[in-house]
């Protein structure tokens, strides 16, 4: 009898489990939302196709990194080092370009140095059982140095042609950075939910103990994802390069490790490894990327730029719902 | 009497009048221009070791404060002579009046320290290259127009480049500054930037550019947006492949204002000189804001190495 | 040795920092059997268990299986001559799903090296189904409650076709209904030739489901036979070096005043009006199943947990708690349940644990005072016979039980009038259980007001003059201690029956 | 009858006891100590009265700063900001100096300041339970601006005389700012071995949930952490800008935090909290301190002294004994 009176309620409960969840998962694309719709009402340059195109194209390389340092951080990690490797093998992306006149030669050479620093991450923390914040800020402080030594501390240009056509061309209207980044960003969604070996990195940054004590190679799968984080600041950088055919050992990549962390705080994954999603990632870049764009189309004052942006970072992050 | 002073202590071994040793005090390489400048000083100073068997010693610093250490660690080393390129002229004062304090000669390069303790001073025009800019952008738009300012990062040399660019517009009513972003000295960043003031701006006549490889991405952005109303792009410090640019017709980067990093060869040189016991020539060496166009290229393409 | 043997450990000596916790100890295990592993808190038996799952090395001593000596290098290795091991310490991995715990380590892949995520579902499904645990295999293990994981934890050994199992106390976290269940499959499993090496101290359980047992006490073997009904007194008597008696504890004294009366207390989703009164030396019991909400109720009135409606008096005085050290302040402590998770802090030394929530008492001026610690103590250690090696390691370095022990004797010094303890004898020898339940008597006897939860209604029974049964969330019934019997409690417990 | 035997073997087992002990508490001062020696080989002037000095007087603003961190991340936390805080600190006490005149109320200033930013980043760790991380990287980023903003991006002086004798005056054969230093060491020393304090820091990096439980007001422990590691950022302000008599509001500060944090970790605290010492931070100070004075003496490249320093900081680390 009390049936008929008890539906209503049951549906609203139903619903409200639904939205509290979509709320926990996805609450970093309601920040997203809301910024854009803020930005939109704000500037009205925003909407337009080119603008949106530009925060695309402004956002690959950080996003690409970001997608390799969200994988690391599920595991439990941190990678400092990937603002000073992208120079690095910035650097000796272009020396091998030159003196080979092979683009082929430059990315392979490329992915090498990025995988082999990833490497060396990698087994610092797995096997020397360095702290990932301590190892990788040795790297940072050792590739940037190594970038610096190779190139004199200056920047070095690209002498073969062709090889800016890699991230100068379009596929459609789309520049290729945007699909680079596209595609990776597919490649590493499906490597972390459809593969056993996604499920072992979120394993082993949930209970490493449990992880291991299950038979999960932890050491190697460490190794691993810093190897694959270091093969996509690879990537990034070759996207670099090739954008202004040119790479500085001093200046590129100052500071992208924190732009990359933060996107992928403010994306939902947990700083202590477990959690996360790609998606959240991709949001978290995009927000920063929005951002800095509002910045300069409103021609907010270089001065305050910072405080804004610690502030939006501190309220996304808030926003997200916690346990 | 200098020598006899720093040759107290027990080092008598081995030791030759000819030993001598200029300290040099410089930033760390954190951008391009940077760079090119620690990478002149130590060419010279190496040089400068081979032909007259003058060591040296550099150290770089990140901050005012490890610098003022650094300047500490070379004055307990009986350095000779000291070259100091200032991260900030208020903070590395004091450690200026130590040296001269512990009787050194002190080279002061780009940036002054604000008492007299340095020997001699080589700087760069910070304030000149806004000004002459600005001069440049005024003449080329006949005093009306559009302009876009892309900056350094926040700091000194970015606040005087500005002041002098603002100094020299301010008088003409026509020119009007409308977006003022920050490029971080890096090309990267500054292709960024400019895409998104681009967005913002439907018309713009020029572009102030602080550095000659922010002007290099500034002028990407253009291209790629394929703007037609920007006419004239311009860098400072001097790059050769500014020069390139300026020299190309079509290219949109017309003029830039001399900078050049090698000052730090003119330091160390003076350093040399001074640690052998000779005294200055001059007390400042002043290295112009030198405009460059394609008029005048070719006479400092010689001279431009980064 | 006999050919038939699965196992034998032979002569295993085994030292941490040159303290000696296994003393030429040997054990002997056939085919399909269960063998019963029983000694003391730190007797060694986890270690003993850990040198066969690989996970220390023995100083010596050799391992033979099936008649062949080996080398267990690491833990994979161990797996690989088909031994699972479910740890004394929970494992699972919380922020992955059900079924991707189950699976960890061992995923099903289709030809693309893709997770086949629904078959692994299914065979989930089918072994929990057997254990008669009703989980979702996506569920989040976060959101499960302790004696599920426990479930998954065990449900994963089954999966793995093994020879031998290693179960360290697996049902430290399972209500009775479930442990009867567990065994059910253990003898299941036994009859297909698996072997089980079984640590537990619930005498009980042995006694219902170990064909043998072998007896450590101080990293030594004291006796291995076969299991018969009667050795139970012996088996006691080897383990403690005394024996036990199994009377009930309580005496009936005068209660004082009402120290805590609870009205209506009710917070949505997990418990619903709930009303009792506890008076001075007086002990109320609260059992049920797992997911009762018992260990909600106490962690909300102990300020854990903030949101609840309802009325909470402390000695006739209304009380609002929001924080832990609020309940502390108004005369209210409370031992929680699962200690690697809430109770000890695994980086303090023992003392430090000891003195962590009294702090006042060892201050002086400010400064802490740390001889005043030590002897402190000391006295507990001696109260409770707490076997340490050195008072300033830190706590992880103890077996499970001395851990409880230190975290009873943190309890004690905090000397509240009202004590709630969450499962306090988990993991504890049967000596020492009945030292703690002693010391609990005691404390009502000194006029303060104890409250205990447990899933183990035959053991409280011992101690409780007044016990209530909970079912999901509401209290069912209420018994006085002396007159309750098992049956009639387990059938509230279960829900089948309501209102008392 | 075997006494006579055993007792060597016995005294042996003991000594080998303590010696793993003093190894495992305190690697990072037998690394210390290799370092000390190799570098008063390599250089002569290494040990010269004066150059330890300076190296003394080099390290006092990171120790302080260090002595902060230690206990920030013996809590579990971490704390970006300290070298914006630090700008912020001095810019705002040189403004407050000049305005009032009084040396006095610029100290007040740079503590309140100092106390109010860590305040900020205790609160959303604490209340607002943003990761640390990110919640010091905005704190990061805002600091930074608002310093730049009231200083126009570039760096003041001070205008009264006496505010610079606080870091250019000596004890004795002393500078002050090593005695400053000093006596924070003692006093965080004390305040964490000695006081229940210190034990509640401790234990809330070991288990938090354990230490609520055990009716530890952890928001009200973590905040005070917080707020007193930023009045110790402001007592390093003070040293800073009373030595150079003037604080740059861009450059001032820039990458403390990371020097801090390998001090901390070097010193052999556990990035994730509840373990480490005080000493060992000192040591870890002292031991960033001496490469960077080597690397001064013994001329090597700018170019290469990163790669120097991201070497020596990880072998430190890998030298610390592993459990
Ligand atoms: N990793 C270790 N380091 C030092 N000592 C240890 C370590 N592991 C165990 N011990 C010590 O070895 C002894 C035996 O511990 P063990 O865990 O085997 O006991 P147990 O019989 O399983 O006890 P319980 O029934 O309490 O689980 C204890 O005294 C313990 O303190
Ligand atoms: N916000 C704070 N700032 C500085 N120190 C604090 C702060 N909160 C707590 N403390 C210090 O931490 C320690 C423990 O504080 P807590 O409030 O838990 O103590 P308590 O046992 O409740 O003391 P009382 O009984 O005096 O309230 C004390 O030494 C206190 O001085
Ligand atoms: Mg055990
Ligand atoms: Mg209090």
């Amino acid at each position: 009898m009390a049936e008929p009176e008890l539906e209503p309620a049951k549906k609203a409960k139903k619903w409200n489990r639904r939205l509290s969840w979509i709320w926990t998962e996805y609450s970093v694309i309601i920040a997203f939302l809301i910024l854009f719709v803020a930005s939109s009402i704000l500037s009205p340059r925003f909407l337009e196709f080119s603008n949106l195109m530009n925060i695309l194209m402004q956002v690959s390389i950080i996003g690409v990194i970001a997608l390799g340092m969200t994988m690391i951080m599920l595991s439990g990690g941190i990678d400092l080092s990937v603002g000073s490797v992208l120079a690095l093998v910035g650097v000796l992306t272009v020396i091998a370009l030159n003196a080979s006149g092979s683009i082929f030669i430059a990315i392979i050479t490329a992915l090498a140095v990025g995988a082999f620093t990833g490497f060396l991450n990698g087994f610092m923390v797995a096997k020397l059982k360095i702290a990932a914040f301590i190892a990788t800020l040795g790297m940072m402080a050792a590739a940037r140095s190594i970038a610096l030594y190779t190139s004199d501390g200056g920047s070095i240009s690209g002498e073969v042609d062709g090889f800016s056509a890699i991230s100068n061309s379009s596929i459609g209207a789309i520049q290729s950075p945007i699909f680079i980044f596209g595609l990776m960003a597919v490649l590493v969604f499906i490597l972390l939910q459809q593969t056993r070996f996604g499920r072992y990195v979120y394993a082993i940054g949930s209970n490493e103990k449990g992880a291991l004590l299950s038979g999960i190679r932890v050491d190697r799968i460490k190794i691993a994802v810093y190897t694959l984080a270091g093969m996509l600041v690879s990537v990034a950088a070759i996207i670099e390069t090739s954008r202004l055919n040119s790479i500085s050992s001093s200046s590129s990549g100052q500071l992208y490790e924190l732009d990359a962390i933060a996107a992928v705080i403010i994306g939902g994954t947990r700083m202590t490894g477990g959690r996360g999603k790609v998606i959240g990632t991709l949001f978290g870049v995009l927000i920063l990327g929005i951002l800095n764009n509002m910045m300069n189309l409103m021609n907010v004052s270089p001065y305050l730029q910072g405080f804004v942006t610690g502030l939006v970072i501190i309220i996304a992050v808030v926003f997200q719902k916690k346990e | 009497g200098d020598e006899e002073a720093t040759g107290e202590g027990e080092d008598g071994e081995g030791t030759e009048d000819s030993d001598l040793t200029i300290g040099i005090s410089l930033p760390s390489a954190t951008h391009g221009w940077m760079g090119a400048l620690i990478d002149h000083a130590e060419t010279e100073a190496n040089e400068i070791s081979e032909n007259k068997g003058i060591d040296y010693v550099m150290t770089n610093a990140e901050d005012p404060n490890e610098q003022a250490n650094d300047v500490d660690d070379l004055i307990s080393q009986d350095v000779d002579a000291l070259v100091l390129l200032p991260i900030e002229s208020a903070a590395l004062t004091p450690a200026g009046q130590n040296v001269a304090d512990a009787d050194i000669p002190l080279v002061v390069v780009d940036r002054e320290l604000e008492n007299d303790a340095a020997d001699v001073v080589v700087t760069g025009d910070n304030e000149g290259i806004g000004y002459n800019a600005g001069q440049y952008l005024i003449d080329q738009l006949d005093g009306e127009g559009d302009v876009v300012e892309i900056t350094g990062p926040p700091n000194s040399v970015t606040e005087q480049r500005s002041a002098g660019f603002e100094e020299a517009i301010e008088d003409e009513g026509g020119i009007e500054v409308v977006a003022s972003q920050d490029g971080d000295f890096s090309t990267e960043t500054s292709l960024d930037v400019m895409q998104n003031v681009l967005q913002a701006q439907d018309n713009i006549d020029a572009v102030y550019t602080q550095d000659d490889g922010m002007a290099f991405g500034v002028l990407q952005a253009i291209e790629e947006a394929g703007r037609e109303d920007v006419q004239y792009i311009t860098g400072a410090g001097g790059e050769t492949e500014t020069y390139e640019h300026i020299e190309d017709e079509d290219s949109l980067i017309t003029a830039t204002f001399l900078y050049p990093p090698f000052m730090s060869e003119e330091g160390i040189r003076l350093a040399a000189d001074l640690a052998q016991g000779e005294d200055p020539e001059e007390e400042e060496v002043l290295l112009e804001a030198t405009e460059v166009t394609d008029e005048n290229a070719d006479e400092h393409y010689e001279d431009a190495s980064f | 040795m006999t050919m038939s043997s699965l196992l034998s450990m032979e002569h295993i000596n085994k030292s941490f920092n040159h303290v000696p916790v296994l003393k030429n100890a040997s054990i002997n295990v056939e085919h399909g059997e269960i063998h019963a592993l029983l000694g003391e808190n730190g007797a060694g038996k986890s270690t003993l268990m850990n040198i066969l799952g690989g996970l220390h090395h023995p100083d010596e001593g050799d391992i033979v299986l099936d008649g062949q000596t080996v080398e267990m290098t690491n833990h994979r290795t161990s797996q690989s001559y088909g031994i699972s091991f479910i740890h004394q310490e929970l494992n699972v991995v919380s922020d992955l799903r059900v079924y991707e715990n189950m699976f960890l380590g061992a995923e099903l892949k289709n030809q693309f090296g893709f997770v086949k995520v629904e078959e692994m579902c299914k065979r989930t499904n089918e072994i929990l189904t057997q254990l008669g645990v009703n989980i979702y295999p996506k569920a989040y293990v976060r959101h499960l409650d302790t004696s599920y994981k426990q479930m998954i934890e065990i449900a994963r050994a089954l999966l793995h076709k093994s020879r031998l199992i290693i179960m360290d106390e697996p049902t430290t976290a399972l209500a009775e209904h479930e442990v009867h269940r567990l065994f059910a499959l253990m003898k299941n499993l036994k009859q297909t030739g698996v072997s089980i090496i079984y640590i537990s101290h619930k005498l009980k359980e042995i006694e219902a489901v170990c064909d043998t047992y072998t007896v450590l006490r101080d990293g030594k073997i004291v006796g291995s036979n076969r299991m018969k009904h009667d050795h139970l007194d012996e088996i006691t008597k080897m383990m403690v070096g005394k024996s036990v008696s199994d009377e009930r504890l309580t005496e009936s004294h005068p209660f004082g005043q009402t120290a805590l009366e609870v009205k209506n207390l009710t917070r949505e989703g997990f418990f619903k009006d709930i009303n009792f009164t506890v008076r001075q030396g007086e002990i109320v019991g609260f059992t049920g199943l797992a997911g009762d909400g018992r260990t909600e109720l106490f962690e909300s009135l102990y300020g854990f947990r903030k949101k609840y409606n309802g009325q909470i008096k402390i000695f006739d005085r209304v009380v609002t708690i929001n924080h832990p050290k609020q309940a502390l302040k108004a005369g209210m402590g409370l031992v929680p349940k699962d200690r690697k998770e809430n109770a000890i802090i695994k980086d303090l030394n023992v003392i430090q644990n000891m003195s962590l929530s009294s702090m006042a008492h060892f201050e002086k001026a400010g400064f802490i005072r740390g001889k005043a610690e030590r002897e402190r103590f000391n006295f507990y250690q001696r109260k409770l016979n707490i076997k340490v090696p050195n008072p300033r390691t830190t706590i992880d370095k103890l077996s499970g039980g001395n851990q409880q022990k230190v975290v009873i004797a943190k309890w004690l010094e905090v000397n509240a009038d009202i004590i709630i303890f969450d499962n306090p004898t988990q993991g504890i020898d049967v000596g020492a259980r009945r030292e703690i339940y002693q010391h609990i008597v005691s404390l009502a006897a000194q006029g303060k007001a104890v409250i205990i939860l447990s899933s183990e209604a035959p053991e409280i029974r011992k101690v409780c003059h007044t016990i209530h049964v909970m079912y999901q969330g509401e209290v069912t019934a209420q018994f006085d201690g002396e007159e309750a019997t098992d049956d009639e409690i387990m059938s509230y417990a279960t829900g089948s029956k309501r209102g008392r």
